[in-house]
């Protein structure tokens, strides 16, 4: 267990749409020790801005693991401007794995835009110990429904863009719940108003919702305590999305 | 042979002259990094409080040019549960640990210091009198009475080693340095963060959801240097500096001002690695420059002497 | 239409809110730029001193993470060659000079303050009260009496619009701000260059021939603009801020901190189109949120408004 | 007249040897007004570190120009990692254009390392114009007497590197004056050893000696103040280098 902070290489940065990119990084040190649910903290520049950047892992091997990541702001902006071959510090992994056990269980994973990103690992996780996996993919462009492909070779997935019809895409997971499908739990990440639905059908149907959640870091782990996550639940009224995060349940939390 | 890292800080014996600011490191056993803390000089120890504490609420934390705010409100477990910390994690580490105690009122400086300088985990007490984000705004350091008060009622309670932590949001930080000292310090450690702010100018409202925060980081070094070089040249006690340093060639300069010792903070969130690579830059540069000590080269910048 | 950025500062028109910081432009009518101060909502020029003075020994600059040091030390032809220069080049400008004047004592600001205050170039005067960089190191702005004086034999000496110019190495911001209200001043201008030093750790010395500097540049812009947001919840007269500022957000910033306009130092020495940019920016954003006028932006992140 | 600040493109930047490199930039907007005496500031970089970097220009066309820099900290080393193609701040021309006379004047130019780099269009002016040229050029090795092959073509040359003996590059002016040579003007860069040489030379022989100084500067354009060069002539203590130099009579500043 623990963390690295090592250099790792680029290998391939790649414009997906609109303001999204993904990037691959040579890292066995880390890659090698990725769980589902991990993050990274990712710096590629030298210099401003200061701080390195969280980001989701997507997809890892024993030596490479990918970030699919939206252009914001300055820093990630620097990132994809990084060409292949550049050195770029990575602390990882980080955050707490999700230790879930899926054998014969049903889940769904519920994910909108990058916030997709996170839940590939744990789609694939599920797959492999015996669960079966229904994704709800949504995003503002096809080609934004990041990994697609990779969910379809892992069960069923259903899709929603912001270019087709205007609902949601757990719609289609309430006609499912209503036809009788039953789920153990849904993993959501990226859409607060995604998540609410969930909430709302899992209080109906009796399932567990967990929550990706994000918040401003500055170490990611565990020393600034700057990432603060508002609890509804527990002993303790914050938690630290770095340590503790960045998967709750979605009933432990206030989501602002 | 490669030159003598170890140095004394008052009556403490420091292996090398590198230790954490106080709430810019932690350790976690279970889920351990790269870097133990036994490599230091000493640890400090994020703030404790005398009653448990949540925190600030988030937004705690906004980036700057070459810095940070933070407006973390020192979240706390409270004198029990900090000492059950304590002797459950900190009592593994074979380097001296620091115990950093915030309070609000000379009595709550006072219980937390009899308590906790009793600990044998503790080496030495640093009394925060500078957190710049405590709900009622008032910071000791910046009170010539009320640091007074604070520093003589834990002087009154503890036979520890004290070190009286500062705040840059003063006038005159030689005076409040002196007073410290004529009130019992054993050492002094300045900076703490610098009153700042930062808006979102599309929310339009300050970014930190308590409004201003400290500002730590590279940004705010030459104004740590200024302060450490002044307050060096005025109080008997030794000091520590502390604020921006990022690099071997920063807590040189902070030495060469005269600083027994450095704390570092903010950079160790970008590399968690810095701090190993200051104590190792210091170790070259005494030996490309000849030293055989590190305590040759503190002060040597210094005109005065 | 795009927005309005004329904006009043207590009696002078402006006709956008952005100009150089005092000491940080100049204008070479035989050597022109790219740039031409008419472009800017006022000029504010180099402090002056009543008597001629040399400025300090080199080294008088060292660069810092997102800043800088100067120890510049206010060379000055004094009041006489001042005035000639008023006369001969900056009359020929069309948009507000407001010229800035330094001093010793309180009568000495009175004597500048008298005669340059009859100057019809003369749009407003800035007071630095405020210098880390003189040799006394007395700065009339950590001194709350010293303060008081200074500004009232100003308001004494002159009719004409004064602009009280304080520094951030003080305990209680809001003090000095209030202070220079009651005492007569028009405006606020905060911050000046923030005490600090750099060390030479090869030469062990510090890098500027006086030791320690004003720092200046992006670095500092979180510090001025909490002091700026907390001064503009405590005067009534119209606040300029300054410190940092380097962008169009920057500026925007200060604005919706409460802010009336803005100065821009240093970053004009990397980029010296950075103001004409600045005005552009607010332009910009102003259109893009749907605003009319910069007025309309003017204290908007404000808590207590 | 006047200066500008714009972006030009770097189109070649080569090591020459140890720690000096060459860079030429595309440049149409301050290369065409370029003048001897001319330097520019550089920023290559983004970020870090803050200032740009006062540079002499070593060469210049209608289109382009060139300088000669050393790498010493953190700003040259970016310079030095500034590959062709990438964009360049550039301030300038900057500085007092050297506006002297040399119509049947003879002058020797005197520099040593990157200190060469402002003597080139001196030595180019004087010969258009007319006048002779003497260069003695120094440097660490053979490769670092920039230009070398440039002076070759403006007239006599001497050089003296530190692999040779040691000797000054100076010793051979001293010998050509000794047989009677005349000289109207020395211009030095870049030693303050061979300054003090030239200095003596010159009050024995009687001409002119001027002298390229550096100082730290912020702005390059007289805005800041800083770049104060001590007087030893005149009514004012300093002059600032920026406006008023980089070129001075030797006899009016102090050289520290
Ligand atoms: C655990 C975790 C995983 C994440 N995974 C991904 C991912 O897979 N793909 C992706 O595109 N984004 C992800 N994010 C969000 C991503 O970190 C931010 O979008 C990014 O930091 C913005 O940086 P910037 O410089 O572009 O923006 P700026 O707005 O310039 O950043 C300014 C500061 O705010 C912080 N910040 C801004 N937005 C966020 C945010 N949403 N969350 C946390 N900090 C923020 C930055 O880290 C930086 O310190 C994740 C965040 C967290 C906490
Ligand atoms: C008019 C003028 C012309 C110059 N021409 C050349 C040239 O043609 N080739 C060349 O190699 N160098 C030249 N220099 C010196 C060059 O500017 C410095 O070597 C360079 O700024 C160092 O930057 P750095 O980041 O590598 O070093 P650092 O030491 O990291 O720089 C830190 C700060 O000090 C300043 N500084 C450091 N050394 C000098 C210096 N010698 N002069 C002025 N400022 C300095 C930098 O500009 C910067 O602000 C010239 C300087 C001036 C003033
Ligand atoms: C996130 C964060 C938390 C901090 N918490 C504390 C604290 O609990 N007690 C304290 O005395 N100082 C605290 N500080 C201040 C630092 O110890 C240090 O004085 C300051 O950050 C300047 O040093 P730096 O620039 O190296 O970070 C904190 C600073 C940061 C950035
Ligand atoms: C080189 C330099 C010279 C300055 N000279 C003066 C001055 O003469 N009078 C004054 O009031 N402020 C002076 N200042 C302070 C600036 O006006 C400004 O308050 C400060 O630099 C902060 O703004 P900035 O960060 O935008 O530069 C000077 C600053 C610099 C960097
Ligand atoms: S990001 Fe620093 S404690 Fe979580
Ligand atoms: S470098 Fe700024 S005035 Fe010369």
């Amino acid at each position: 267990m623990g963390w690295q902070y090592v250099n790792g290489i680029v290998t391939a940065n790649h414009h997906i749409d609109e303001d999204v990119w993904r990037i691959e990084i040579h890292c066995p040190e880390i890659a090698g020790m990725c769980r589902p649910g991990h993050f990274v903290m990712l710096r590629s520049w030298q210099g401003e801005p200061f701080l390195p950047r969280p980001m989701a892992i997507f997809h890892y091997t024993n030596e490479s693991f990918d970030v699919v990541y939206k252009v914001k702001g300055f820093g990630t902006k620097m990132l994809a401007a990084a060409a292949p071959g550049r050195e770029i510090t990575v602390t990882g992994p980080l955050g707490s794995a999700v230790e879930h056990s899926y054998l014969g269980k049903t889940i769904a994973l519920v994910g909108r835009g990058v916030g997709i990103t996170p839940l590939l690992p744990v789609a694939k996780a599920a797959s492999e110990e015996g669960g079966s996996v229904i994704s709800l993919l949504s995003a503002r462009t096809e080609k934004l429904l990041v990994g697609k492909e990779d969910f379809e070779l892992l069960g069923e997935v259903h899709t929603q863009t912001d270019e087709q019809q205007h609902s949601r895409v757990t719609d289609k997971l309430e006609r499912l719940l209503n036809m009788g499908r039953h789920l153990d739990a849904v993993y959501v990440s990226g859409s607060k108003r995604l998540l609410s639905h969930c909430e709302e059908l899992g209080a109906r149907f009796g399932f567990q919702v967990y929550v990706f959640l994000e918040e401003r870091m500055a170490c990611g782990i565990g020393y600034c305590k700057g990432c603060a996550i508002e609890m509804r639940q527990g002993s303790r009224k914050y938690s630290l999305c770095c340590i503790q995060g960045p998967l709750y349940r979605a009933e432990s939390v206030v989501v602002i | 042979m490669s030159a003598d890292l170890r140095c004394q800080l008052g009556r403490l014996s420091l292996k090398n002259p590198v230790m954490p600011a106080s709430g810019c490191f932690d350790w976690y056993p279970e889920h351990d990094g790269p870097f133990h803390p036994d490599e230091l000089g000493a640890v400090v120890l994020k703030s404790t409080t005398l009653q448990p504490r949540d925190g600030n609420i988030p937004i705690r934390l906004a980036e700057t040019p070459s810095g940070m705010l933070n407006a973390i409100g020192i979240p706390s477990y409270g004198l029990e549960g900090f000492r059950t910390i304590l002797r459950e994690k900190w009592s593994r580490l074979k380097t001296p640990v620091i115990a950093s105690i915030s309070a609000f009122t000379p009595e709550e400086y006072a219980i937390l210091a009899r308590e906790l300088g009793k600990e044998p985990t503790v080496a030495a007490l640093e009394i925060n009198l500078s957190c710049p984000n405590l709900e009622h705004g008032v910071i000791p350091a910046q009170d010539p009475v009320l640091l007074r008060e604070c520093v003589e009622a834990v002087r009154e309670a503890t036979e520890a080693m004290i070190i009286a932590k500062l705040s840059p949001n003063v006038t005159d930080i030689v005076e409040m340095a002196s007073i410290s000292e004529s009130a019992g310090a054993d050492a002094i450690c300045l900076i703490n963060s610098i009153r700042g702010m930062e808006i979102d100018i599309w929310k339009k409202k300050p970014i930190l959801g308590r409004g201003t925060g400290g500002l730590s980081g590279p940004a705010i070094k030459p104004i740590a240097l200024a302060m450490v070089y002044e307050v060096c040249g005025a109080v008997k006690v030794p000091v520590i500096g502390v604020g921006g340093i990022s690099r071997a060639e920063d807590a040189i300069a902070f030495l060469l001002a005269g600083a027994s010792a450095v704390q570092v903070g903010t950079i160790s969130f970008r590399d968690p690695l810095a701090m190993r690579k200051i104590i190792t830059g210091i170790r070259e540069y005494l030996d490309s420059e000849g030293y055989t000590s590190v305590t040759d080269i503190i002060g040597l910048a210094r005109t005065d002497t």
